[in-house]
């Protein structure tokens, strides 16, 4: 017998120990169905996924189909595994157990006589379940190697890649909807409490609009001929609108008239001051 | 911009990122950057992308490395037949997944939305919490949902990343599953092969239940199943 | 072995190496795996090898790649003419703006032209430069001139981009301050782009949207699971 004192260490006997424990007696010697070298036993024991997956490779062993298995036979086989398992200390998982005990109850409803009236198939065949539960998982252990044999990454596929050119990550602005700045305007005048006082209104919205133009069209080095600042084609209104701008920007000291004389054409111009405030902010900055 | 530099970029694009593209992923990188900016050039559409992409394929017939279309999108791959050397590239060989594992995969795979109860009532063994979990940081399967039974429990999926790695452009194109021949007289356990055996030939029946939901998870996997129940119903 | 295959198995191995490789190195990969086994094709010489990458080199001219030289061996490399295309796929997209900045840029809008001070007035906090900063810099906010009080403030418009960016004619097509009164806080389409242009942004990913799919798992799970249970209480 090939020394297989190493694995069954811990098995608490002394000189000699036995190949295994069988029911508290000592196991010498292997099944005979068993041809599995020794020293591999264990390891091999241990490929078992479950119950099932031993049921499989029992019947695979006997080249039987599921559906021919002898219960009888194969819960004689599948006892002796479990008992070898046992003998080895193998950490035997309660579902092996509950296995057995299927199959126990299976044989005995085979040998049970079948009531007199009960017609076959009604009752069913005893071994219906376990074979359903044993095709079920043998569909699915094929299915595992059919995946396993699919072209794996770092296998059999491999991806390839090219050096990227010199380039600095873009960083895009974010979006933004009109939408969400209105809300913010809604909350920021609702705590102001803007709503009720009328501070802004549509009409001062253009006012304001043509503020900011003529600010952008005058400058403090140049005069710009007051009359430029209208547009004909903006009829009466817009007239209306320029010049509430421009005198809106005169009490705000942002802009100044300049009329040299009587009847002479009027100027406006940024006061001297206002861009020297600018070359003083760049200055500091 | 003329087709052979479309082609170029294309071809660069793929070199150049890490993953898959998509055709609207490459669509992306002909848009203008800033939508207020407009462009000269027109930005090519989905089917000038398309053409290119398949002359790019056939222009691979003679290089070492083929254009492959999987789930998340287009890739470089080298050749099958050349991994004999360009594996040598590496010392390491590329690591074997255990039965365990690979059955687990199967099963979450071939039959999602599944439960960890329903996977090791098939396997007739519990599914010990490291092989969920390694399948989960390989990004091979995440959690779909929770079925509304008491303790709530975990219904797991595979991912993109899944289908990319076995070279599967959608669920379809996973090998068939197993006919097993069945019981006589066993009429429940016909019904149970009828329904149960292929999850993919749900797929063409609109209403039918596991099927239907991986289609809208992976809208790529419903190009291809047509083609494959089509192929293995010859086959 | 001939040269079409020679180059093929070196291009190949270019691209899946993940640094540069050098003739030797090339080399290693048609040694005969163990020394004692020979082959029937002569492992190529080294001026074959010099030779083929030459070829690829000339190859490269019309592709979207090239073969450069490097220090340490040979490598694939996207050709710099493409790096406008190609750099968008790491392009991102900066954080969202903060409500602090939507509130400075309404207000600029509505009451230009306005002094920091006056927004702050408003705001009832302080505005941080930064904020300012990054309006400027987006264009859409500009110093139109200072108000004539010590320290000189600067007085803020807004600009044309500003205008084009939201579509608007002009400062009268803003809506009326009774119409923002009676806003509601449904966000309207103009977010949507944002996922949209990004191309790393995996659109496809079915984490995306992950509200919708669980909801539509539900009905199916329970329909799979009345089958099974319906299975089992049969057999």
């Amino acid at each position: 017998m090939v020394n297989v004192e190493n694995e069954v260490s811990a098995v608490p006997q002394d000189a000699a120990p036995p190949f295994a424990l069988v029911r508290g007696e000592a196991f010498n010697t292997l099944p005979r169905d068993l041809y599995i070298p020794p020293d591999a036993l264990e390891v091999f024991l241990e490929t078992f996924e479950g119950p099932l997956d031993l049921l499989l490779y029992l019947i695979k062993r006997q080249n039987l189909e599921i559906l021919d298995i002898s219960v009888a036979e194969i819960t004689r086989q599948y006892m002796v595994y479990i008992e070898l398992m046992k003998g080895l200390q193998l950490e035997l998982v309660a579902e092996y157990l509950v296995m057995a005990a299927m199959l126990a109850e299976i044989k005995s409803r085979m040998l049970l006589p079948r009531p007199p009236g009960v017609a076959e198939g009604e009752e069913g065949d005893p071994r219906a379940e376990l074979i359903r539960r044993l095709q079920e998982y043998e569909r699915y252990k094929r299915a595992a190697t059919d995946v396993e044999a699919l072209p794996q990454l770092g296998r059999d596929i491999f991806t390839v890649s090219a050096e990227r050119p010199d380039t600095q990550v873009m960083r895009l602005a974010p979006q933004v909807s009109l939408h969400e700045v209105l809300l913010a305007l809604k909350d920021v005048l609702t705590r102001a409490e803007m709503f009720s006082h009328h501070h802004v209104q549509r009409e001062a919205l253009s006012v304001r609009e043509r503020m900011s133009n003529i600010l952008s069209a005058v400058n403090a080095d140049n005069f710009t001929e007051f009359t430029t600042l209208f547009t004909v084609e903006e009829g009466r209104q817009g007239v209306v609108v320029t010049l509430l701008a421009v005198l809106e920007l005169i009490k705000e000291s942002l802009l100044e008239l300049i009329q040299t004389d009587t009847f002479s054409p009027i100027y406006v111009k940024v006061p001297r001051q206002s861009i020297q405030g600018v070359s003083d902010e760049f200055a500091t900055t | 911009m003329n087709s052979q530099q479309l082609k170029n970029i294309i071809e660069a694009a793929l070199l150049a990122a890490d993953h898959p593209l998509s055709v609207d992923q490459l669509a992306v990188l002909f848009m203008p950057a800033h939508p207020e900016q407009s462009t000269e050039d027109a930005a090519p559409t989905r089917d000038e992308l398309r053409q290119a992409l398949s002359v790019l394929q056939q222009e691979c017939e003679s290089r070492g490395i083929e254009l492959k279309e999987v789930s998340s999108g287009y890739r470089f791959q080298v050749k099958q037949a050349l991994a004999p050397w360009i594996s040598r590239l590496w010392e390491e060989r590329a690591p074997r997944y255990s039965r365990a594992l690979l059955e687990t995969l199967a099963l979450i795979a071939y039959r999602q939305p599944i439960t960890r109860a329903e996977i090791e009532d098939i396997r007739g063994v519990a599914v010990s919490s490291n092989i969920i979990k390694t399948l989960q940081e390989r990004e091979w399967v995440r959690v779909l949902g929770h079925r509304e039974v008491p303790g709530r429990p975990a219904l797991y999926g595979t991912t993109r990343e899944f289908l990319d790695f076995f070279s599967l452009k959608g669920l379809g194109d996973l090998p068939t599953l197993a006919e097993i021949s069945s019981l006589d007289g066993i009429p429940t356990q016909m019904h149970l092969n009828q329904s149960e055996i292929n999850p993919m030939s749900d797929n063409n029946s609109p209403d039918s239940n596991p099927g239907s939901n991986i289609v809208q998870l992976y809208p790529a996997a419903n190009d291809t199943k047509a083609d494959t129940n089509e192929a293995s119903a010859h086959g």
